[in-house]
């Protein structure tokens, strides 16, 4: 599994001398020994390593998510096989996600784009990239007079040089419209850790707390960079082994695996958190780490209040402060379910106010190093980005836009109206490898190399040591002769608007690697140009060792309001909570079939939405699993099957996200529906960003059913068999265990 | 010859037999050869519509099973863990069908009971038949069937052998040795009525029954070779029989699973095989007494004989069943407590209980003459036993798939396809066919068996009246 | 009563003839019919794009197989040699450049294409034949000469121009050999058998 | 000739017990533990296994009819008796159960053509080929583990290109063949057939399981038991878990490891560390 010895990415790419088609399927075709039918794969001028029959690694860094994971993909034939995690890297640590694995299938997806296409009689129809580019030319080139927000350039989070290629595109016009858009943004919380703790992402330290108060923080499922979150987990459970406790209206994969999992209601996170504080400051040994108006605030914040809000047991907080006060170093988390709420800011201030109180700055929590390339960091998406667009567009005044990593159609909530400020926009240009709902709409869809195919570099936003920098580069030689890589377009048009500044660099390959080489000095090389680069290539990754720097909390920021209890709608009685599946997201990975026929963790449902609702819930309304429900909110409306899920707060009912789309391919057209659509249009009262989970419904029952299509059998308990033995933590003498994890 | 009369012909003829008159002694044996072969004469229309309609069933079936064979099992919505479904279920059924032709010929034969001389033919015809058929569930129930002569140890260019260890192998060798032998017996059997017959017949049929009755002349010598030829196949039968269901028994009693891993399967096994084959020769004789108007041979006393024997297979059955539940209820197996729970209260339960019901109180009709001599009761109670037999089987497999060991896999709703439902009919189709074509092809009465009894009996009476 | 009696001698007689005669099929197969170049070839002759004279390089020349089917010790397919392999010789030997077979060589090196040579020796898709095994008993640890190593499956390609099957490949003509008793090395009397595990073949 | 080889080797076509130190002197004997304590449920095992042994996606139909594919499967359970409680107040309980490699496997037993068999790696081997898809292997194994090609999958699972990404190393099996989890065996003899080349033993830690090298929390360790100094081997010892012996005689207190349905008398070379609970918490 060790990396491969030093080559030039294109040349090897060019020598192969085959063609990615010549695969065959083992045992279906040939089942006798034949003579004369199958052609030998065999090649012009490879390198010395390349040996027909053996797998060759070659380092990259994965694309699926925003973690920057460093993968090693293995390479047959000239076929990329299978990705696995590069141990170079500091974020994968060797190891993989599913998402990450999956990669592949956005690689060979049958439904991907093979041609451009244009919209012509108001068909987008298959054309040339020579009349492709003629039009984008002539919108966009040299001669485009456009300027500042007439121009837009849409995406998802991006990072490393596609961003700053980005940003010089749009310079280039004197425009800063990056607009970032990611529908699962945690800017709430983001804000609310910089007013708290002075960094917008700390470095979460989680194998060195012995006591995680997690509200809603799904780090081992759907958070920032879980492959690394996970490693860092299993050290946090090896001996001395520390205790998870998660507060959170419906389970997470991270809340599956708590020692302790309490269901609150929606949006009362901050109150709970502020009862711990109560409880803590109690004890005279925290008194002076709040200012003293907010120790007086709390006084209202007793466990009865608390708990008649947030409908968790009395006694409940002072177990957990007292768990709290027992273990320390603790760590506490705030996560989605806290933040998008209407007081979600509020929300995360209190429970990071916890941490304040506890002393976990400087011990299970700094901030991340100082990056000596900040332009690279992927900046956060964010809806209010989005909502800026949205009027910009609706106005008349973006005269252009661009969209790549990025489906707002799909992934926008339902009363934010897009899709019809869109068409407002004469010239709307998608740059994808698989046409979705919002690159349907578009003028021009651009296909892309997949990031298989194609160079380029990543710098997560949560850097966990050091600093690092991922390198992506091509496993296997474009699949399909019409597909361009993302930086390849995008320098093309920069060319043309800067020609002097450009000119020298005839590919992004060319960029890339100058810009790279160019920052050999920071990384302290001795090596030349060339063999910096090339050795960048071979780990995959450009590694800075840089100290954590230090936080600086201010909990005055913390606003401590009057504990109230939610008024309930009589109309829509129940919360309405999305869940995000760790593999699906926002449902921009619902086109790849491992993901969808991989169960869901919790539910092990596959291939489909459905609606969580308690057992005692669902007895209550006669609700069997299968039935088809209605879930209805004052924007929408979905269809769903009911399925019986204990691990959610009794007045909440949950949908996954990321099913539901229209087109996006076989694998994801018609499983499902789609949640967004139904999301009030509730923001948070500090930053604006959506309340995702503020949304409230009635549930309907249409009298219809269906089998749910799950992997789970009859039961979904164990049935006296020793199974999944549980053992107590004082019973279990972990220390004496032969440690396994690979540090 | 055959003399080729019209059916208004047949109704005149039709004899008053009174219903407890058994056999005649004083029959000419002349008049029994004329009644026998009048049998195999020319259907008539209904013959006809009764064939076309199991061939319809047995067409219907292969459709079925080439749509399987070329789309793969998954049509049978078979899964993970109901992997078996109806075709182990029916083939069971089928090798249990089986077991009544060789306890009537080969058993009572060695027993010197010679009210089963009548009927033993037909009864050995099912037992081929129904072999034949249990034989095509094997093959139909593989996912690759094109491969089944892997289960077959024969020398090969690939150096390998069966799993001697597996008892589908065992299964394999028992069920293809009891074909043989049982079509060896039915046929050995047969050879002197074959002479009658081809003494009888003109044309094609002449030298038909020529070359298969092996140049039977009726002397002393061959009578006398017969006799120790057909009673050494008899004796060798009988174990073999009694093993052949012993071995599909341990198909299950020799897996690990919940239910079925128990001692007393093989004589369970056995005691429902017979049984289910005893009540299928119930609905048989009704059926050929009444269209071939045996009534003279297939006597009301043999049917009482008959009624009283399945009586007794039944409670023997009962008495068995009840072992297995009791042994699996105060055994320490969990699981297979676990397991007998669910088929009394789970999803199967209906079927459960009416296999009970079925098998252990319905058979109580029998234990009434008044009943036993009412061919329409009897009819609708030895249909009613087989059904209850195939629930057995099918209470076998699909609650222990259903609710295993492994709870995970429980299902909740399983089932079978019309796919599988066309292919179990299909081979009720198949065996009515068969069973129809024997009719007409060969004596369904032994003839010569008929007058040895009645000569026999006329003897004996002529000793106790000396 | 006769016809019967020779009836079942016949069948039973029909029995023996056809065991006897399954034997043959033990060990590989029924040979193919005699074929033009001489060989009991079981394969059809096979049009490569460039006829590759064998019998020159090979016999010949005696270079040894391994000089071009580099990967044979290293990897489990034997492998096409690379084409820059062949320009290696090719464009120092003046002598033969003007042939056609050459011409055709040159004219692929110059598109930078690979030859698209088809499979003479193509196993069924489920088996894990693998070339380094045996070159490594044979060749290296045996120290047997390598045309006869390569010849057990291939037959004496230095006799040959292209390729030709000359041995049945089949399972039992594998398992043929697997189960005999090999010498480890020409000196030591030690003997060993190939694997008889379904999984060291079948994938 | 085949009769005589039978014959020969009549003794060694019984089945027969596993005994202690049976893999003494041999060279191999793959085995696994799985922590569950360290298992989070996230799905990455499985991902990997489909990339590595080319399993088919059955699609949303197929899968509601309980034929789905997957050789190795998360099972999330809510409790462990009959009664499900209010909340989940100690989370979900994750299994990841695959084919336990059992050294007296019920499957090999009743395999009619021998297609399922024990290597002499200690692996439970499937052999595509011979298969003949009777299922009784599918029908006798506790861990309902093994799963059947229901339908014709490389017609309608890899559409083009997605075969592309297919494994070479390991074959696609067609309808009507009985398939399981194989401990990535196409690995073990690639791994195998280098240390033979150099003259040595596969070293641990050279070889892993797809699922194992994928796992994000290194739950899941996967070496060579023969070996003493291996981590699988150390673990075992340390868990003081037999692999022969099918009630453990365990001298220490505190110890986490287990098998599943061990009573049954299987042996899996599975072993599985309880999953721990701060029960103050």
């Amino acid at each position: 599994m060790s990396g491969s010895n030093t080559i030039d990415r294109r040349d090897f790419l060019r020598v192969l001398g085959i063609s990615g088609a010549a695969a065959t399927l083992a045992g279906c075709g040939n089942t006798a020994i034949e003579s004369g039918v199958e052609k030998v794969q065999s090649y012009v001028q490879p390198e010395d390593f390349v040996v027909p029959g053996v797998g060759v690694y070659y380092a990259s860094t994965c694309a699926q998510c925003g973690s920057g994971c460093g993968v090693m993909g293995r390479v047959r034939e000239g076929r990329i096989l299978k990705l696995e995690g590069n141990t170079h890297s500091v974020i994968s640590g060797g190891k993989i996600c599913a998402l990450g694995q999956a990669a592949v299938q956005v690689h060979y997806n049958p439904d991907r784009l093979t041609t451009p296409l244009m919209r012509e009689g108001g068909e987008l129809k298959p054309t040339t990239w020579d009349k492709a580019m003629a039009t984008l030319t002539a919108r966009l080139g040299g001669e485009s007079t456009l300027k500042g927000a007439q121009i837009a350039f849409l995406t998802g989070e991006v990072s490393g040089h596609q961003k700053a290629l980005i940003g010089n595109f749009l310079d280039s016009f004197n425009s800063t419209h990056h607009v970032v858009y990611d529908a699962l943004s945690t800017a709430t919380g983001q804000a609310a850790s910089k007013a708290v703790l002075g960094a917008a992402q700390p470095l979460l330290q989680i194998d060195k707390a012995t006591l995680i108060l997690s509200f809603g923080n799904d780090f081992l499922g759907a958070g920032v960079s879980p492959v690394h979150m996970a490693a860092q987990y299993a050290r946090f459970r090896k001996a001395p082994r520390g205790t998870l406790i998660q507060i959170e209206p419906r389970m997470t994969l991270t809340g599956a695996n708590a020692d302790r999992w309490y269901a609150l209601k929606p949006g009362t996170e901050g109150v709970f958190a502020l009862g711990l504080a109560h409880a803590l400051l109690e004890h005279g040994q925290f008194a002076k780490t709040v200012p003293a108006p907010i120790v007086a605030a709390l006084k209202e914040y007793d466990k009865e209040t608390v708990s008649g809000i947030t409908g968790v047991h009395a006694d409940a907080i002072p177990h957990v402060a007292g768990m709290l006060m027992e273990h320390t170093p603790s760590l506490v988390l705030s996560g989605p379910s806290a933040e998008g709420q209407v007081n979600g800011a509020q929300n995360a201030a209190a429970i990071l106010l916890l941490n304040v109180i506890l002393g976990n700055a400087g011990k299970t929590l700094q901030g991340q190093a100082s990056h000596p390339f900040p332009q690279l960091i992927a900046s956060a998406g964010s809806y209010a980005a989005l909502t800026q667009l949205n009027n910009s567009m609706a106005s008349g005044q973006c005269q252009a836009l661009l969209i790549a990593g990025s489906n707002p159609i799909f992934s926008a909530p339902g009363f934010l109206p897009f899709a019809k400020s869109m068409e407002k926009v004469p010239f709307k240009v998608a740059l994808v490898t698989q046409v979705d709902e919002t690159a349907a709409q578009c003028d021009l869809v651009l296909p892309l190399h997949s990031p298989l195919e194609a160079f380029g570099s990543h710098v997560s936003s949560y850097q966990p040591r050091g600093v690092e920098i991922g390198i992506q580069q091509p496993l296997m030689e474009g699949l399909y002769p019409d597909t361009r890589a993302f930086g390849d377009i995008v320098l093309d048009l920069l060319r043309q608007r800067e020609p002097k500044n450009y000119k020298a660099f005839p590919d992004y390959y060319a960029y890339l690697k100058l810009a790279i080489t160019k920052a050999r000095p920071v990384f302290k090389s001795k090596l030349s140009d060339d063999d910096f680069w090339e050795d960048a290539l071979r780990s995959g990754v450009l590694q800075l060792d840089a100290a954590p720097t230090a936080l600086k909390t201010n909990a005055s920021v913390v606003v401590v309001s009057k504990p109230e209890k939610h008024v309930i709608d009589v109309r829509y009685p129940f919360y309405f909570v999305p869940s995000v599946r760790a593999d699906l997201r926002d449902g921009r990975h619902a086109n790849l079939p491992w993901l969808q026929e991989s169960p869901d963790s919790l539910t092990t449902i596959v291939w489909d939405s459905w609606v969580e609702i308690h057992p005692s819930t669902a007895a209550e309304m006669q609700i069997r699993e299968g039935d088809i429900l209605e879930v209805q909110s004052a924007s929408g409306s979905v269809r769903a099957k009911a399925y019986l899920f204990p691990g959610l707060q009794p007045d909440t009912v949950s949908m996954p996200l990321g099913q539901g789309h229209t087109a996006y391919g076989r694998y994801a057209n018609g499983m499902g529906v789609n949640p967004f659509k139904i999301l009030n249009p509730l923001f948070d009262a500090q930053t604006g960003e959506l309340a995702t989970h503020a949304t409230r419904v009635v549930i309907k029952k249409t009298g219809e059913h269906e089998l749910m299509v799950k992997d789970e059998g009859a039961t979904n308990l164990q049935q006296g068999r020793k199974l999944v033995a549980t053992v107590a933590a004082d019973q279990a003498e972990l220390a004496k265990e032969t440690s396994h994890v690979v540090e | 010859m055959i003399d080729r009369r019209d059916d208004s012909d047949i109704e005149i003829e039709r004899r008053f037999v009174p219903k407890a008159k058994d056999i005649n002694e004083d029959i000419a044996w002349a008049q029994i050869n004329k009644d026998v072969l009048r049998s195999m004469e020319r259907p008539r229309p209904m013959y006809w519509v009764i064939f076309a309609a199991s061939l319809a069933l047995f067409g219907f079936g292969v459709f079925c099973e080439v749509y399987q064979y070329q789309t793969g099992l998954g049509v049978a919505d078979l899964n993970n863990p109901q992997v078996w479904g109806l075709y182990i279920a029916t083939f069971i059924f089928w090798i249990g069908m089986s077991h009544s032709g060789t306890l009537l010929s080969a058993i009572l034969h060695i027993m010197h009971a010679d009210w089963r001389k009548p009927i033993y033919r037909f009864a050995e015809a099912m037992t081929t038949f129904s072999l034949m058929t249990a034989g095509l569930f094997v093959l139909v129930h593989l996912g690759r069937v094109w491969q089944f002569y892997y289960v077959v140890a024969y020398p090969n260019e690939r150096w390998t052998w069966p799993n001697f260890n597996s008892p589908l192998v065992w299964d394999a060798t028992a069920i293809g040795t009891y074909l043989t032998s049982s079509i060896v017996f039915l046929y050995f059997g047969m050879i002197p009525d074959l002479a009658i017959c081809r003494d009888t017949a003109t044309g094609f049929r002449r030298k038909f029954y020529w070359f298969l009755s092996l140049g039977w002349q009726g002397t002393d010598r061959q009578w006398a070779n017969f006799r120790v030829a057909y009673l050494t196949i008899a004796c060798f039968l009988i174990p073999l029989a009694v093993s052949v269901h012993s071995i599909v028994a341990t198909d299950f009693a020799v897996s690990q699973q919940p239910g079925w891993h128990i001692t007393s399967f093989p004589p369970y096994f056995v005691a429902g095989a017979l049984y289910s084959g005893c009540a299928a020769i119930i609905t048989l004789f009704i059926i050929l007494r009444y269209v071939f108007r045996f009534e003279e041979y297939m006597t009301m006393p043999i049917l009482d004989k008959t009624c009283r024997l399945t009586f007794a297979i039944a409670m023997v059955w009962t008495y068995l069943n009840l072992i297995e539940y009791a042994s699996v209820w105060y055994g320490n197996d969990v699981y297979a407590k676990e397991t007998l729970i669910y088929r009394a209260t789970g999803l199967y339960a209906p079927y459960w209980w009416a296999m009970n019901f079925l098998g252990s109180v319905v058979p109580f009709m029998l234990a009434f003459k008044s009943m036993r001599n009412n061919l329409t009761i009897m009819m609708v109670v030895s249909l009613l036993l087989n059904m209850g037999m195939w629930l057995e089987r099918f209470m076998i497999i699909s609650p222990t798939f259903a609710h295993g060991y492994y709870p995970w896999t429980w299902t909740s709703g399983w089932w079978p396809s019309w796919v599988q439902w066309g292919i179990v009919l299909g081979s009720f189709g198949w065996f009515s066919m068969l069973f129809m074509l024997f009719c007409k092809i060969f004596p369904t009465v032994s003839m010569y068996e008929v007058k040895e009894m009645v000569y026999h009996r006329s003897e004996a009476r002529k000793a106790r009246n000396l | 009563m006769k016809f019967y009696i020779n009836a079942t001698l016949a069948f039973a007689m029909l029995l023996c003839t056809a065991v006897v005669l399954a034997e043959p099929f033990v060990s590989g197969g029924a040979i193919g019919s005699q074929t033009d170049d001489g060989y009991n070839a079981l394969g059809p002759v096979v049009v490569q794009p460039i006829e590759f004279p064998h019998n020159t390089h090979a016999g010949t020349m005696g270079i040894n197989c391994m000089y071009c089917h580099t990967y044979a010790r290293r990897s489990a397919v034997s492998g096409i040699p690379r084409l820059d392999k062949c320009m290696g010789c090719h464009n120092l030997i003046e002598s033969v450049k003007d042939k056609p077979r050459i011409k055709q060589l040159f004219a692929y090196w110059e598109k930078k294409e690979a030859i698209p040579w088809l499979k003479v020796h193509d196993l069924p898709d489920f088996v894990r034949f693998n070339h380094e095994r045996h070159i490594q008993r044979f060749y290296f640890k045996d120290g047997r000469p390598v045309r006869e190593v390569c010849g057990y499956c291939h037959g004496d390609v230095a006799s040959m121009t292209t390729a030709r099957r000359v041995k049945a490949l089949s399972m039992g003509w594998c398992i043929s050999c697997h189960q005999k008793d090999h010498q480890e090395s020409a000196t030591n009397l030690k003997t060993s058998n190939g694997p008889n595990d379904c999984w060291q073949c079948h994938k | 000739m085949s009769l005589s080889n039978l014959i020969k080797n009549w003794s060694s076509l019984r089945v027969k017990r596993p005994y202690q130190d049976q893999y003494k002197n041999a060279d191999y004997k793959w085995g696994m533990v799985i922590d569950l304590d360290s298992c989070t449920g996230c799905n990455a095992c499985t991902t990997a296994c489909y990339a590595e042994n080319n399993l088919p996606v059955v699609g949303k139909e197929s899968f509601s009819k309980g034929q789905a594919m997957h050789w190795l499967r998360i099972e999330r359970y809510w409790g462990e008796g009959t009664e499900l409680a209010q909340f989940p107040d100690h989370g979900a309980q994750f299994l990841p159960m695959m084919c336990q490699q059992c050294e007296s496997a019920p499957c090999e037993v009743v395999c009619p053509v021998g297609a399922t068999h024990h290597t002499p790696d200690g692996l439970n081997s499937q052999v595509y080929n011979r298969c003949i898809g009777s299922r009784y292997c599918s029908a006798n194994c506790p861990y309902k583990v093994r799963y059947f090609n229901w339908w014709q999958y490389p017609e309608r699972a890899w559409p083009n290109p997605l075969e592309k990404q297919l494994n070479p190393d390991v074959t696609v099996r067609s309808k009507g063949v009985m398939e399981k989890c194989t401990f990535c065996v196409q690995r073990l003899t690639a791994a195998k057939n280098q240390a033979r080349t150099d003259g040595r033993r596969v070293a641990d830690g050279e070889v892993t399981t797809a699922c194992a090298q994928a796992c994000p929390t290194s739950a899941i360790t996967f070496g060579n038991m023969a070996d003493s100094q291996s981590q699988v081997a150390k673990i075992w010892a340390r868990q003081q878990v037999e692999l022969a012996s099918d009630k453990q005689d365990k001298k220490d207190e505190g110890l986490r490891g287990y098998r599943i349905f061990e009573e049954l008398r299987t042996y899996p070379s599975v072993l599985y560390l309880e999953r721990v609970r701060n029960s103050d918490a």
